[in-house]
């Protein structure tokens, strides 16, 4: 176990979720793809506090930001849903691009 | 402090709360009219040699998943559970652990309600979910308010701060809403519409045989965890005088456990949509009040 | 021992990320998205973040519960039996997706990692609490501003009805007209 | 071999039950539920957990659909027997259990790959491939996810008084959850055989997937026969239409009204037995409503007390029993809780719709009419042994009047669909429970007085 493993760990987490993010159509299945995202930098600031800085706990601080970013971003995807879905009958996101029109 | 346990216990653990989880399930059936202590051991014997049998378009590994999830969860959670002064495992978070295992029953329960395809079951993963967003808030704060008045997440160093005066005593809103969340994550009791009769069995309504042995094992697992995880919260663990500490602990836990068993059968089903206002709006502040009763007694320690 | 439980999770991690895109079952997708990230959770108690990996942990599983329900919601098809894609711009997404890889993977062999500063505490929890409600007070004290905002917000996003529709014009009504009577009789 | 005899023995020795009740056959339940309770073989919820299958009243010519799907939904080893009288009721039951050590039915036992509705998911194991009654072809087979309630559906032609839900999707019974559908509301998608789900606006407002279920008619602590087919959204009942399964036209009086009928009719009834009948009705109503509520043990006790009324203890007697009973529940706060608001029925509304029983008096939600019973009860248990015979005018049975132009439980079951629109899945079934319509007086034909009420 080093750091660059972790990274590489983290990478490949996060490039799956980047994949997920950039072609699912659907809103839900878009927000797995953040989630996935958002576990690979937890995971990252986690291998960083550990292998360069375990001292600080500046580390630590970060993945509890992430956490909570995780969190955030969960609520409002479902609250957003909920909303368009009430006004609009939309859960995919092309559809909710071709609401400017 | 709490010493290190041998490797046998974790082999021992599942055995000794399986045996727990039987004779509470016997001492059930004998409240019951008529019942007698054999019938758990009958009703397991008889679904024993039950065949599986399949619904249209399951998704059966997800069932197996969730059935077999729910002991799993139950014994994970049994790790930080002391027993006199020593528990399997003493983690430096055993609070936080013991929350997240319980968290896993939510994934466990909609699991086994989806799987089989039935609107019943699924019902009762919806009600699951419903009854864990209710219960949990409360719940987290009656923990963490046991925590906060030990000063540490460690079940351990819990059980020491109670050598004096239990927590019960001066957290009893925390104590009262840990045994109403204990009774809600086991889905045992008032609390059972999950797996509710009118919906069939909820969650469990389509499984049979073994799957239907390991979920409602699970379930009883989970009950005699969660009510024997307020001794050490609340009750002073292994304290008390004349006797040792494991016998504490036992006697403890079999009085918390027969007040439940007993108390189950004054009460009617809660619904959830009465219950979750009740949790939100009044439970949850007053674990937030008792909380803060508690951080100000510890800051002035 | 340690290496081989890292070399376990990480390969269950991506596969299972991998998976949650393959599966045509919510569920299904769900549920390996939520092993994805119990093992990120099982790779920082490997780190040593004891708490953090535990909360990961109770955080994720929760989440994904409740995922679960609003996919079973709001997606067409949610148990796969009608198996269809609903994804857009797969090539080009699989391109970026690759190149990105690449990317940070070579940042990260050939990145000069700086050498380790200083030990482990010996409790990291305690480090991590003493700095957020000292030297982070401030972060903390955002997150939990974000949260409540977050809150508020979702509230008023998702629902319809607000204290007019509940109490009438004059908000006097003795008893709430909910869809569904609570518990409370608020 | 002979340990494993010896362990299905064992295992056999309390077989979980599924009562499957017919309409018109409500002494025979009394009978064969207080027989399992003597001998303590548990009631199973639903097919997955019991092992006999118990068939209460005459079966109609054709076997019931129903019962043939129920039967397929039970896992081996299983048994079947009818109790068409209470005379045979023991036997029955003796039957079963022999029949299930015997493994009588288990020849046709056998495992068999479905071939449609594999998509992706895999194998469906059937265990009970060849059909035991080959006529029924297509629906014994691809029905394994037979719940009890979730069959009567449209292809029984015999099943359906009303007529007018023929037209019908024959599957429509099996529309398990995970089948959920299309944009749009036309789109009825037919994938695994199961039927998709379509959409439709729901309480609050969005617009979301709604399935067709069934509810009966065998559910545990159901009236027998009725079949609710809901539209559910997740677990809301966006709409409810009432059905009742076929039944035979007897000459014998529906048990529970049967006092009043025969007064009607010129007999002398006592009052005393009137009163008993009365107050048993409302017992078992009331141990059927606690059981939904999930109060077992009350439940028990008032089916206990309903039995030790209809074999006819003194009235002193019954009064002691009744009122520690009546007293626990009406001082129940949980339950005053959990119950006040749900299914309100207000007096000129039921009074509107017919209804003449306890649900008129109660003018108001599901507790009230449980208090109403209550008062009934009490009032009833201690006239058990009055004196005198019931007038050709006194005709008020347990859901009320039965000389009026319409049945007192079509009158509640005309209500439910009403009640049941926006309540929750377990609010729904109190609220059912609360009425407690006896389909019984459907399967009635006097000779005199009124044709079989259909409709």
């Amino acid at each position: 176990m080093n750091l660059e493993l972790f990274l590489l760990l983290a990478s490949a987490l996060f490039c799956v979720g980047l994949f997920g993010a950039l072609t699912q159509q659907s809103i839900v299945m878009l927000m797995m793809g953040l989630e996935l995202m958002l576990g690979g930098v937890i995971l990252a600031a986690a291998s960083a506090w550990r292998y360069i800085a375990p001292a600080a706990a500046e580390g630590q601080v970060l993945v509890v930001v992430a956490i909570t970013a995780m969190a955030l971003e969960m609520a409002t995807g479902f609250a957003v849903v909920t909303a368009l879905f009430r006004s609009r009958e939309i859960d995919m996101t092309d559809m909710a691009a071709e609401l400017k029109e | 402090m709490t010493d290190p346990a041998p490797l046998w216990a974790v082999l021992a653990l599942p055995a000794v709360l399986a045996g727990a989880a039987w004779a509470v399930a016997s001492f059930d059936a004998v409240l019951g009219a008529g019942a007698r202590a054999a019938w758990p051991g009958r009703e397991a014997l008889r679904l024993l040699v039950q065949q599986p049998r399949r619904t249209r378009a399951a998704d059966v590994p997800l069932t197996r998943l969730g059935s077999t999830l729910l002991p799993v969860a139950a014994v994970l959670a049994a790790v930080v559970l002391p027993l006199g002064f020593r528990s399997v495992s003493d983690l430096p978070e055993g609070i936080v652990w013991f929350n997240a295992m319980e968290a896993l029953a939510w994934a466990a329960v909609w699991l086994t309600g989806w799987g089989p395809n039935s609107t019943l079951s699924l019902i009762g993963g919806y009600r699951f979910l419903a009854q864990g967003l209710a219960y949990e808030l409360p719940h987290m704060l009656a923990i963490t308010t046991a925590a906060l008045g030990a000063e540490s997440l460690r079940v351990g160093d819990v059980v020491d701060a109670q050598a004096g005066l239990w927590f019960a005593v001066w957290m009893p809103a925390a104590f009262g809403i840990y045994l109403l969340s204990a009774l809600a994550m086991s889905f045992w009791g008032p609390f059972d519409q999950p797996a509710g009769r009118d919906v069939a069995g909820g969650a469990a309504a389509e499984l049979s045989g073994v799957d239907r042995i390991v979920f409602l094992s699970g379930r009883w697992l989970l009950f005699v965890v969660a009510a024997a995880f307020s001794v050490p919260l609340f009750l002073g663990g292994g304290h008390g005088p004349l006797l040792p500490g494991w016998a504490w602990t036992l006697l403890k836990t079999a009085v918390v456990l027969a007040f439940l068993v007993w108390a189950r059968r004054r009460i009617p089903t809660v619904r959830m949509e009465r219950y979750v206002e009740l949790a939100w709006v009044v439970l949850t502040p007053l674990a937030v009040a008792q909380a803060l009763v508690v951080a100000v007694v510890v800051l002035n320690r | 021992m340690n290496d081989v439980a890292f070399g376990l999770l990480a390969a269950l991690a991506v596969v299972s990320g991998v998976m949650v895109f393959r599966f045509d079952s919510m569920a299904r997708a769900t549920f390996s998205l939520l092993t994805s990230l119990l093992c990120v959770g099982g790779e920082m108690l490997l780190l040593g973040l004891d708490y953090l990996g535990i909360v990961t942990v109770l955080m994720m599983t929760i989440e994904m519960a409740i995922m679960a329900v609003f996919m079973v919601m709001f997606m067409m098809n949610p148990a796969g039996l009608m198996p269809m894609t609903m994804t857009h711009n797969k090539k080009g997404a699989a391109v970026i997706c690759g190149i990105a890889f690449v990317l940070l993977a070579a940042g990260v062999l050939l990145a000069p990692w700086p050498a380790r500063q200083g030990k482990p505490p010996a409790d990291p929890t305690m480090d991590l609490g003493m700095s957020l409600m000292g030297p982070q007070m401030l972060t903390m004290m955002v997150l939990g501003m974000a949260l409540f905002a977050t809150i508020v917000a979702t509230v008023v996003l998702a629902t319809r009805r607000g204290r007019y529709d509940r109490f009438g014009d004059d908000l006097r009504a003795p008893q709430a007209s909910d869809p569904v009577r609570g518990g409370v009789g608020r | 071999m002979e340990l494993k005899s010896r362990l299905l023995r064992a295992a056999t020795a309390r077989p979980g039950v599924l009562l499957a009740v017919r309409p018109g056959a409500t002494r025979e339940r009394l009978f064969v539920e207080a027989e399992l309770v003597r001998r303590g073989w548990p009631c199973a919820a639903g097919p997955a957990s019991a092992n006999l299958l118990v068939c209460v009243g005459e079966a109609t010519t054709a076997e019931d659909d129903w019962a043939e799907r129920l039967w397929l939904g039970i896992p081996a080893p299983k048994a079947r027997v009818t109790a068409s009288a209470v005379e045979r009721a023991v036997e029955a039951l003796d039957r079963g259990r022999a029949d299930l050590l015997s493994g009588a039915h288990q020849h046709h036992v056998g495992r068999h790959e479905q071939t449609d509705g594999d998509l992706h998911r895999g194998h469906h194991e059937h265990q009970e491939s060849p059909d035991p009654a080959p006529e029924s072809g297509r629906h014994t087979h691809d029905d394994h996810n037979s719940h009890g309630s979730e069959h009567t559906n449209g292809s029984s032609a015999g099943a359906h008084q009303h007529g007018a839900h023929e037209g019908h999707a024959s599957h429509e019974g099996h529309n398990g959850h995970a089948a959920h559908g299309m944009h749009g509301d036309h789109d009825m998608g037919v994938v695994a055989g199961l039927p998709m789900a379509a959409r439709a606006d729901d309480r609050d407002g969005l617009r979301l997937d709604r399935l067709h279920v069934p509810l009966g008619p065998v559910l545990a602590d159901w009236p027998a026969g009725l079949v609710l087919r809901l539209e559910l959204q997740g677990d809301v009942v966006q709409q409810a239409a009432v059905e009742r399964i076929a039944a035979p036209i007897t000459a014998r009086p529906p048990f529970w009204n049967e006092p009043w009928l025969r007064a009607s009719a010129g007999e002398r009834v006592a009052r005393g037995d009137a009163a008993r009948r009365l107050c048993a009705a409302h017992l078992d109503s009331l141990g059927r409503f606690l059981a939904v509520a999930g109060w077992d043990d009350a439940a028990a006790e008032a089916r206990h007390v309903r039995d030790r009324a209809l074999a006819g203890v003194a009235a002193t007697e019954l009064t002691s029993s009744v009122v520690p009973l009546i007293r626990r529940i009406r001082r129940s706060r949980t339950l005053r809780w959990l119950t006040a608001g749900l299914g309100v029925l207000p007096s000129e509304h039921a009074h509107h719709l017919g209804v003449t029983g306890p649900a008129l008096v109660a003018d108001g939600d599901v507790h009230g009419r449980v208090l109403v019973w209550l008062d009934q009860i009490e009032r009833s248990a201690g006239d058990c042994d009055a004196p005198g015979t019931l007038g050709a005018a006194d005709v008020t049975g347990p859901r009320g009047r039965t000389d009026g132009a319409n049945l007192p439980s079509q009158a509640l079951l005309d209500v439910l669909p009403g009640l049941l629109e926006g309540a929750e899945f377990a609010c729904a079934r109190l609220i059912v429970a609360s009425l407690d319509p006896d389909l019984d007086e459907f399967t009635w034909a006097a000779p005199p007085v009124r044709g079989p009420a259909d409709d």
